[in-house]
């Protein structure tokens, strides 16, 4: 047998029986709920901690709001649709199947309306795909500020998506030569619309009805909603209710007023669509702090890039002087979460936590000053900078930057 | 038979004959957008103190009786000069390059809460009206679909294609330092917001807002 | 622009304006819910058929009993957590992370006792797994029996998992050279134990915490379960309690009078762990009618194999006539279930629906009745025959045997 | 230094030290299992007639008088020579071919919602009851680690390792016929539990059991 770290002796030190053991506890003995007990189950309650948050002072009310995807807590790759963060610009509407149409009109050959039954007889595809809002991260622009990956990273969601083809629909209704755009408006009172650029539309968009192997969630976009794999979540309209195709981009407000990046001189940049690489630990983080001591520690986080595969993911404990590159869960799909994990041996001092993600492009997840030099401070959007955790002695973890 | 059937219709990307035509009075209740060249736009007009008074009405409680904003609602109006400094601040007047978008979003979206029941003569009053708090138009102003081309916003040329492909991609795709990377490291931030951490209630109130990102 | 289909002319005829479309809809009016409404969502209202089913007569009581997952109505390959099938011995228990012990002892250099905690410190591992209980589609071993894949088909869910390889708790123990088998149970008042090889525990066999992102649910084993890649349902200790590694087997009551498969000659086979490919047609299915009549039709199944990933799956629509190689909706995934797709055009007659899995060993899915040439109608377990739903011409669809 | 330690620690697939030792006590009150060969039996000992009295008291109610089964609960006693026909009608008579899993079970699982309370003389007077009941021993039998070894079940030898690798894989592994593969079909076989489809109670109630799998 093999020599022990120090740790470990003190950790398996004799002591008195444990009774949670050596007694019978109630649920080794008596019966627990039968198969009949929950026909659709929600977490234990001892998971109630595990929900979607919202920020009260970050809008006006709840119902143009956001909350955040309790991203520290979970693991794996896959969200739950019971926590996936929702974005709502006039509240999450009930919209019956037998009430859904879909239009789709502008310059194509036949203007068609189909009904919910309709979308189910196309040929389907499915995908995982990560749904990331542009303001994710935008907090945290001019600086440190919410104290944990929730609130600086939860504007995501990653499921897996079951739907048709956009490029299906529209061949249905024919595009005409001049259509070089698509207009997608959703079914609620914020009429939320965006502009998408037809080749988008006719590569990988979707128009999705499941997500996670069940029918799309209210809050989702029940009954139908759009993908737009590695896209602004703005961009994903739910409830969707039309596709015009169109000449040129309608510059709604969803496209001008918002989700456009200022940048430092005051100019703006617009049609910034698609989400570079990106990663965060989950935890250890401000959320989820070391409870155990010194020895091994699983770091872990997500990375995912809006243009391709995840292909590296570096972590560094001492605020970027030094890196290694961590273990991939899972070989990354494109446009989807992928986890990774960094087995640490924690000495007990304090720790300057980083993640750095490389996509299949080569880009590298940069530094949140980098972003700054080319953006300035007010670009709202697509903060994609390289986060620090401050990791204390006593295992505490605080939201900050380092030089 | 079936299988020629299939072959024929699936394989080629033909039309498999799915939905049905919409109609004419289907397509014009649903397409309401309107594009910069004023494509969309509906008969009617409305001028300024119309405006005014259906504004005061239904919006001037969230935007503020001038547009100039509420508590955490939007302004609409102001802001000028703001763009490059420190927290801009966006309104129809500072930022926004179309006028197609007050008309459509106005016309689509709000008021907040009761949405697309105005009329395309308020919208174009109301239209005038934003016009005219932002100091755009004077208060004889009346908008009509023959004179919106000629509004022009302050701000219509302050954007840029995303030229992310030119400006930061090629500086963000070189092989990263692994090791020795800085001398030295400092923090030199903190969080601002440190009791963010709620209990189980489901909304995390932290302290004063330092930077609201999403109004 | 191109000729439709005769079907389309009809579809498309002129009416009266749908009022859904030219009066505006209160949803499109008014606000929905706001961003802290659901801080954890369920289904919306109208999929509340989305269910899992008990079968009362199946057994005595539902405290040991089963449940089926609506696969009927699912899409993709992720089952959701909420309607994921239960299979409990003495129903489900309620066990709290800090009253968790895990306790290896038996032929080790170190009899260990963990917390929850400790688990979550070794390196962790994430894979998507089919757990299908060895009585799935038992039911029809003497005939179709039960009209409904939920019910024929639903003994299984398919999930995204997270935990602790087994071989790194193993070690942590260290096997003794004696070591050749492990005995698996759980904290449940049944006591639940398996017997499993060695090797297959020093493969891929994982203590998992987490599925489709989250903690596991209480009827899925929270906080912690066993997850054997590939092998039957009853192997996946929930509530796991107890590692011993051993000699030999146990042969505990749930390996010898249960999960064994008697043939036609009164012999039974023991040990038989892992699932062979099977496939099943979800929808069209004796649940899920045809609705629509004539024309597109997507056709669509499950497919999965503990021996590997499916490759390739056939539908037919004759009763085994003649097939057709299906769709896949993504490229099969080792272990876990692979979605396939049949876009048909449907001229109204009766079909007799089949779908026919062949995994990467060339394994191809037999019929039931090569099944019954070989074990008789009494095996209860491991019936992965050819399933045939008979479509009728008014769309209803029924469980049925052809010759 | 740390990258040292865990170099070694993590990629040696060395200990961690992770956890606690076991406590012979911890051990002794969870390592109950006990092996075909009567491996884990604990000292004690039980007689029929004891063990009728408790299975009376404590099984009877399920089990049936004589182990012989009620209602939907499995019977205990009985079915021999059934295995090679339709329906076998499989207990530990008939089926089971280790007593240790009787002891083993009855010990840690039963009685049925209030387990894992058994004593180990009443577990060994329970067996020697359930023995006596399966017509396997008489009713002066005492059972005890000592004589446990002796008691062989009838159907010790009726269980092969799975054989599929043999039997099936290669029967089934060959090229599937894709056209014209039968001359017809004809339906053999209509689902016999027809009403099935449930309501939204969650409960498929059918008619009668036809075949209840999984007793
Ligand atoms: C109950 C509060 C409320 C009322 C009343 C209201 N609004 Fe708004 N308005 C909002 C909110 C909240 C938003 C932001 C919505 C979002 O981002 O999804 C908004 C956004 C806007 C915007 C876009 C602001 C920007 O910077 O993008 C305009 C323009 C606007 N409102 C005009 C109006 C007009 C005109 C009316 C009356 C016809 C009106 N509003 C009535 C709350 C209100
Ligand atoms: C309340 C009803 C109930 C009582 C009381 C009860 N049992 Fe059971 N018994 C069951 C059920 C239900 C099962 C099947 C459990 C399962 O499959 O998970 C079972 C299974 C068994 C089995 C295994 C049967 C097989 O074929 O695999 C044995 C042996 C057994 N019981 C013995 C006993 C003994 C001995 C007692 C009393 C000490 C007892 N039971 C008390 C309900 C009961
Ligand atoms: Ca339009
Ligand atoms: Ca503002
Ligand atoms: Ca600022
Ligand atoms: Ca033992
Ligand atoms: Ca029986
Ligand atoms: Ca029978
Ligand atoms: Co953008
Ligand atoms: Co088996």
């Amino acid at each position: 047998s093999v020599a022990l770290p120090a740790a470990a002796s003190m950790a398996r030190g004799q002591g008195t029986p444990d009774p949670l053991i050596t007694e019978v506890q109630d649920w080794a003995r008596y019966s627990g709920d039968g198969v009949d007990a929950t026909p659709y189950g929600l977490p234990i309650q001892f998971e109630s901690d595990v929900i979607r948050r919202n920020v009260s002072w970050l809008t006006a009310d709840t119902i143009s709001s956001i909350n955040f995807t309790p991203i520290h807590q979970l693991d794996g790759t896959i969200t739950p649709a019971g926590c996936a963060f929702e974005r709502h610009h006039s509240g999450a509407i009930e919209l019956a199947k037998p009430d859904y149409r879909l239009m789709v009109n502008g310059l194509v050959d036949r203007e068609l309306v189909f009904t919910y039954a309709d979308l189910e007889r196309f040929p389907r595809r499915q995908g995982v795909y990560f749904c990331e809002c542009a303001a994710n991260t935008g907090m945290e622009w001019a600086g440190a500020q919410l104290n944990g990956s929730q609130f600086t990273h939860g504007m995501i969601h990653n499921m897996e998506y079951v739907g048709v083809p956009l490029k299906t629909l529209l061949a249905e209704a024919g595009v005409k030569p001049e259509g070089r755009w698509i207009y997608v408006e959703g079914a609620d009172a914020s009429s939320n619309g965006r502009s998408i650029p037809l080749e988008k539309a006719m590569d990988d968009v979707m128009v999705a009805f499941k997500a996670n192997g069940e029918a799309l969630r209210k809050e989702h976009g029940y009954p139908a909603r759009l993908v737009v794999p590695g896209w602004e979540g703005n961009l994903w309209v739910k409830w969707l209710r039309r596709i015009e195709v169109t000449a040129g981009p309608v510059e709604s407000r969803e496209e001008t007023s918002k989700y456009t990046d200022t940048l430092a001189n005051g100019v703006s940049r617009k049609w910034t669509w698609v989400m570079d690489a990106k990663s965060v630990v989950t935890a250890p983080s401000p959320q989820v702090g070391i409870t155990h001591g010194p020895g091994p520690l699983v770091i872990t986080g997500l990375a995912w890039s809006g243009r391709g595969t995840i292909t590296r993911v570096d972590v560094s404990v001492d605020g970027g002087r030094n890196w290694t590159t961590a273990r991939l869960a899972q070989p990354g799909v494109p446009m989807a979460m992928t986890r990774f994990y960094l087995d640490h041996l924690w000495d007990g001092e304090e720790m300057l936590l980083q993640s750095r993600a490389v996509d299949e492009t080569g880009y590298v997840q940069p530094t949140k000053n980098a972003l700054r030099e080319i953006r300035g401070e007010n670009s709202i959007y697509h903060n994609n900078g390289i986060q620090t955790w401050w990791i204390k002695k006593d295992g505490s973890a605080e939201n900050v930057e380092v030089s | 038979e079936t299988q020629t059937a299939r072959d024929s219709a699936f394989a080629a990307g033909q039309p498999l004959g799915l939905g049905r035509a919409a109609l004419p009075e289907e397509i014009s209740a649903w397409n309401l957008d309107v594009s910069p060249d004023g494509t969309g736009l509906p008969d009617g007009s409305g001028d300024v103190m119309t405006g005014e008074g259906i504004y005061l009405e239904q919006c001037a409680a969230c935007h503020g009786d001038f547009a100039e904003g509420l508590d955490n609602w939007p302004s609409l109006s102001g802001g000028e000069g703001t763009l490059d400094r420190d927290d801009p601040e966006k309104t129809i007047g500072s930022f926004w390059p179309h006028l197609s978008t007050v008309w459509d979003y106005v016309h689509r979206s709000m008021p907040f809460g009761n949405a697309q029941v105005l009329t395309a003569d308020d919208t174009y009053a109301i239209t005038a009206y934003l016009l005219y708090s932002n100091g755009l138009v004077e208060d004889d102003f009346v908008l009509s679909r023959d004179n919106f081309a000629e509004v022009r916003l302050p701000n219509a040329d302050g954007f840029i294609e995303d030229d992310r492909a030119e400006t930061e991609y090629p500086a963000f795709s070189t092989e990263p330092c692994m090791e020795s990377c800085k001398d030295s490291v400092e923090i030199t931030m903190h969080a601002s917001v440190l009791d963010v951490t709620p209990g189980n209630e489901g909304d995390a109130t932290g302290d004063a807002p330092v930077e609201a990102a999403l109004d």
